[in-house]
């Protein structure tokens, strides 16, 4: 059987399905600094990304099947719509810097500790390369969903987006 | 499509089916035909008791005793489990006033040949577990029994289409064509089937079937509701009823003024419990036309009435009530026989709570009137005309 | 016998909800329901809800389920616990099991609000321990908090068997393999996403051939299945696991809405056979409403927007609402209820719903 | 290979509904009466709809209903039942 | 397995307060909460054997439906462990078949 491409036979999106997401920045806007990702490809009816944003960057407007819209100009990189997303789609890409830096939602136990040395993943879960734990940031407004930020060789940064489990003691 | 039958018997209940088997035993060609599915009337809405010991004596008891004969090689004939079991039965008695009624009824009973006898409560505790302190006794009979009812009718079904008979399920009867007084099709909702003999075994539904023939039948549903327990250890003895029902049945007069709610409903023990552990506990006797809906009240009231007499059901779970209509007469017996002023036109019908044990005697003497013109008991105490036009 | 304004039977997110929107507008309201904490299926839901505000997007459903319940308190609504509804019988009288006791309660108005329940599916080796119910499953982890195994296999990719899948992660298991019969992916895909980035391979047509073990499951063989749904020889493939986990579906509990004697329509999409309701929820049956998955199976979102509206129209039949109030509470319940029901996934249960909706028209 | 039960309570396996099938069960309780699968513990609340799918390869799923659905929904015990108020 | 770790619930809080003796084994359990959590939680899985193939079952539905995890609770049988909440000092047994009734009955 050949194998499909795509979210609805491979469970995750393929790049033709991410070029075309309107919540995905350019590579360019990548560059110049943090900005949000957002790998939305499917019209559900959800918005709370929209409201979640403080700068009003993301649109989705009616009705709420739409997918976000984002303002890459405007996006600061803030960080805050990565929790807010129920889906756990939304991740921070930062290629500003020598290395790559990638936030995603994390919401196992244990948490990774800022320091940490750690296999990162790609969208299939594979290890990809290791990593290291910039930052976990935990608040009582992300309702324990926590955002970890880990710093990969830059050609990752398309495609590390999260890091594998932490084995319980 | 138009067919022809010897035979036309409408209805797939116990005694649609025990005709047709007894019909095809003698390689007569039998169109059943039955407007939905084996057992979905009463027969698939009762209990499994075949009690010969709660027949009056006279020919109420003789067919039944005449029942029980057959039921004993039944399961073999019909070469189908058919969970038919000779396990005894007993009836529970609650006060003096009903021990004098059952001691009159046993001794008119064993005067006629059935094996019975009155226990006190000690001996009636050795049979069946349980039992309130307060009963002064119980009568036991070890000829009574059990069969599951829908095994029974699938198990006459499948003999009888073995032998040749046609059963036609979803087929119901629309209408049936006489000429010159006599008999000569019956159409369905899938054709007409020519025959010069129909026999009416609709059950309840009898009097719709007479109706087309221009008859009227003094049947009327009486509606039984039964709940049945999750499946437990053994626990019953075999069948048990309790003497109200008797009472009841037969001497209506001694419950005459009280009007609580038992009597109401007419609620009588009838306990019994499958091969599959399940415990049935019935019943109530209404009049409310064909409404076979399951009430609160009669759930309360039965089971009070149960657990009063075996305390011991109250540790059980019930999973599941039902209704059933039974085809009432007013003297408590079947129609049995060939209809006068039209000819090939035979009832079975009418045989109230009794269906199941009366079932393969029905299908016997029916088969013998059509084929023999005669049979081996006297039924003209059944006859369909006894009630007058 | 007790006496009541309305009764609902069901303190799930739809049953809640309703008896939230009656009692505000002041009807006397009493919520039955035969578990020891209210909340239905809200309390395993803990995950972030999708929607907008309105439905509480973003908020994790247990927390739903906790807003609704300090709602009912407020308002005074009496939630009978532990209380078994076992029978629903004419002139609507309910009677149910509390206390070791038997009651009944007749009430004005009934609302169904009694949810779904899982489907099972059939293979060798399905009886065996370790083999349950997704549902079943999120129970033990969310609720109890006991893992019911370790190594686990997920059947279905509906949103159930994602986010299962998903949470018996969060609760320290492993998800070997998640399986679908079907050529793709059933759920949302963001929930497919959190799972593959977690490790877990999702293979599309493919199904369970057998379970292995004798005494309790200790791996899975499955085999790939072709266009026609038939399974392909030589494309079996052997799974160690502890646990295999059902996700196919639920199907509407509507026993105590045939034993009322409503009228059933049949809607594949809805779970099957559905009772026929009009705008209001009301059924044939003037006085009785359902709400929620009885009526056929959404998401808790759309469950909790349909209480409210059975809610609201069994509040103005009983005259706590005017007609002009209650026209404008049930416009926006409706265009909430819409808005749930867009997009790919929401399309195919508008018209479904429309479809029920038009069987309640026909039939008047 | 191992059994395929589709009636867990009662043990009722696919091949033993398929053969009820084949002797002119056409509805649930048809299935119910050859096979006692639906007749158990749950009173197939887990086995109708896998029953109505066998059953739906020869006959519309739409005129598959279930059995006539009585009281209790929920296995009560009898002993809780009797205790009950006087109405 | 119990899961006293959870990323979004928190930490499990409860203790053991309550022993229930499980076909003579002695296990440790939380008042209130189904038997058959405490049965998991102490590696059990197999509740009963059925009456006619006598074949193991164990959780299937978790909501009091399906009735495949019945056990004879304190010499009942047919108990659904996973609606049924533990007591302290309760007597278990793996059912096999219909049960068997105890001595009172």
């Amino acid at each position: 059987m050949t194998q499909k491409i795509g979210i609805i036979y491979q469970g995750f999106p393929s790049e033709q399905e991410l070029a075309k997401a309107p919540g995905v920045p350019s590579d360019e806007r990548i560059k110049r600094g943090p900005v949000a990702f957002i790998e939305c490809v499917q019209e559900i009816p959800c918005n709370p990304c929209e409201e979640a944003c403080p700068y009003g960057v993301i649109t989705v407007g009616k009705p709420i099947t739409n997918l976000p819209k984002l303002d890459e100009e405007k996006c600061v990189g803030c960080g805050t719509c990565i929790a807010a997303c129920p889906g756990l789609a939304i991740f921070m890409l930062n290629g500003s810097k020598q290395k790559a830096e990638i936030s995603f939602p994390y919401e196992y136990y244990p948490l990774p500790e800022k320091g940490d040395v750690v296999d990162c993943v790609d969208r299939e879960g594979k290890t990809v390369t290791e990593g290291k734990v910039l930052r976990v940031v935990k608040s009582p407004k992300y309702d324990a969903t926590a955002v970890v930020t880990v710093e990969v060789p830059m050609e990752y940064i398309k495609i590390v987006r999260s890091i594998k489990r932490l084995r319980r003691s | 499509m138009k067919k022809t039958a010897e035979i036309v018997v409408i209805g797939g209940g116990v005694i649609g089916t025990s005709i047709a088997y007894f019909l095809s035993k003698r390689w007569k060609k039998v169109v059943l035909v039955e407007r939905d599915d084996l057992a979905s009337g009463s027969s698939g809405a009762c209990d499994i008791d075949i009690i010969l010991q709660s027949k009056n004596p006279g020919i109420h008891l003789k067919l039944a005793m005449a029942s029980a004969e057959i039921y004993k090689n039944l399961p073999e004939e019909l070469d189908f489990d058919i969970e038919y079991e000779n396990t005894g039965g007993m009836i529970l008695i609650e006060d003096e006033e009903q021990l004098n009624v059952m001691k009159e009824f046993v001794k008119k009973q064993r005067a006629v040949g059935l094996q019975v006898d009155l226990l006190d409560f000690k001996e009636a505790t050795k049979l069946q577990k349980g039992l309130a302190p307060h009963l002064v006794g119980a009568t036991y009979s070890p000829q009574d029994g059990h069969v599951n009812p829908l095994r029974l009718c699938i198990g006459f079904a499948r003999a009888a289409a073995k032998r040749g008979a046609e059963i036609c399920l979803g087929t119901a009867v629309t209408n049936i064509k006489t000429e010159n007084g006599r008999v000569k099709s019956v159409v369905t909702n899938r054709g007409e089937i020519e025959t010069e003999i129909v026999v009416n075994a609709a059950g309840v539904f009898t009097p719709m079937i007479c109706e087309m023939v221009g008859m009227t039948a003094p049947i009327k549903p009486h509606r039984g509701q039964i709940i049945v327990t999750e499946p437990v250890p053994k626990f019953v003895m075999g069948a048990v009823l309790c003497a109200k029902y008797i009472v009841a049945k037969y001497n209506p007069k001694l419950l005459e003024g009280s009007d609580d709610l038992e009597t109401r409903l007419g609620v009588g023990l009838s306990l019994s419990q499958t091969r599959n552990g399940n415990i049935l506990i019935g019943g109530c006797r209404e009049f409310v036309g064909y409404n076979r809906s399951t009430t609160h009240e009669a759930f309360v009231t039965i089971l009070k009435h149960a657990t009063r007499l075996v305390p011991a059901l109250k540790e059980i779970h019930a999973i599941r009530s039902f209704a059933g209509l039974r085809p009432y007469t007013p003297d408590g017996l079947p129609l049995l026989g060939p209809v006068e002023g039209i000819e090939g036109f035979i009832m079975a019908a009418g045989h109230e709570g009794d269906g199941i044990a009366l079932s393969p005697v029905t299908g016997r003497i029916i088969s013998d009137i059509i084929l023999d013109g005669k049979t081996f008991i006297d039924i003209a105490p059944l006859s369909p005309g006894r009630f007058g036009k | 016998m007790k006496t009541t304004e309305i009764a609902v039977i069901g303190a799930g997110p739809a049953g809640l909800s309703c008896a939230v929107e009656a009692a505000r507008a002041g009807a006397k309201v009493t919520v039955l329901d035969e578990n020891l904490k209210p909340g239905g299926q809200l309390f395993k839901q803990i995950h972030k809800f999708f929607g907008s505000r309105e439905h509480k997007a973003g908020t994790r459903g247990f927390r739903i389920g906790e807003q609704l319940l300090s709602e009912t308190e407020k308002l005074g609504v009496e939630v009978l616990l532990s209380s078994t509804v076992y029978g629903l019988y004419e002139d609507r009288l309910i009677a149910y099991i509390k206390d070791g006791k038997d009651n009944t309660l007749r009430a004005e108005k009934i609302v169904i609000a009694t949810g779904a329940s899982e489907n099972a599916l059939a293979f060798p080796g399905c009886t065996l321990p370790g083999v349950m119910g997704a549902g079943a499953a999120q129970t033990m982890i969310n609720v109890n908090r006991v893992l019911p195994g370790k190594k686990v296999i997920m059947v279905g990719s509906g949103n159930v068997g994602l986010i299962v899948s998903y949470q018996l992660m969060q609760a320290g298991a492993d998800v070997v393999a998640l399986i679908e019969a079907a050529p793709k992916i059933g759920g949302y895909g963001v929930h497919a996403a959190k799972i593959r980035r977690a490790g877990v391979p999702i293979f599309v047509s493919t199904t369970i051939k057998e379970v292995l073990g004798e005494e309790m499951v200790e791996g899975v063989v499955t085999v790939e299945l072709n266009e026609k749904w038939q399974p392909i020889e030589g494309t079996e493939r052997e799974f160690e696991a502890d646990t295999v986990c059902l996700a196919v579906g639920l199907s509407p509990l509507t026993e105590l809405a045939w034993m009322a004697g409503c009228e059933f329509t049949f809607i594949p999409a809805l779970g099957g056979h559905v009772p026929i309701h009009d705008k209001n929820m009301e059924t044939t049956l003037p006085g009785i409403y359902v709400a929620g998955d009885i009526t056929g199976v959404e998401e808790a979102s759309s469950a909790m927007e349909e209480g409210r509206l059975a809610g609201v129209a069994a509040a103005e039949s009983l005259g706590y609402i005017d007609a002009q109030k209650a026209e404008e509470l049930k416009q926006q319940i409706w265009a909430r209820l819409d808005a749930l029901r867009t997009g790919p996934f929401g399309e195919g249960r508008f018209s479904a719903k429309l479809k029920q909706l038009n069987s309640r028209r026909l039939l008047a | 290979m191992k059994e395929e039960y589709i009636c867990r309570c009662e043990e009722v396996t696919r091949e033993e509904i398929e053969r009820a099938i084949a002797d002119g069960a056409t509805t649930l309780s048809g299935i119910k009466k050859r096979t006692r699968a639906g007749m158990g513990l749950c009173q197939g609340r887990t086995c109708r709809r896998l029953i109505t799918q066998m059953l739906s390869k020869t006959k519309n799923p739409a005129e598959i209903t279930p059995p006539t659905s009585r009281p209790p929904v929920r296995a009560v015990k009898i002993g809780e039942i009797v205790e009950g108020e006087d109405d | 397995m119990r899961v006293i770790h959870h990323p979004i619930l928190g930490d499990d809080t409860r203790v053991c307060n309550a022993t229930i003796t499980v076909d003579g084994r002695q296990i440790p359990a939380v008042e209130g909460e189904p038997i058959a959590a405490a049965l998991l939680a102490a590696g059990i899985k197999k509740f009963r054997e059925t009456p006619k193939h006598h074949k193991p079952r164990g959780i299937f539905c978790a909501i009091g439906r399906c009735t495949d995890c019945i056990m004879t609770v304190d010499g009942i049988p047919n108990v659904r462990t996973c609606i049924t909440p533990v007591r302290d000092g309760m007597v278990i047994k793996t059912q096999k078949g219909l049960g068997e009734w105890s001595e009172a009955k």
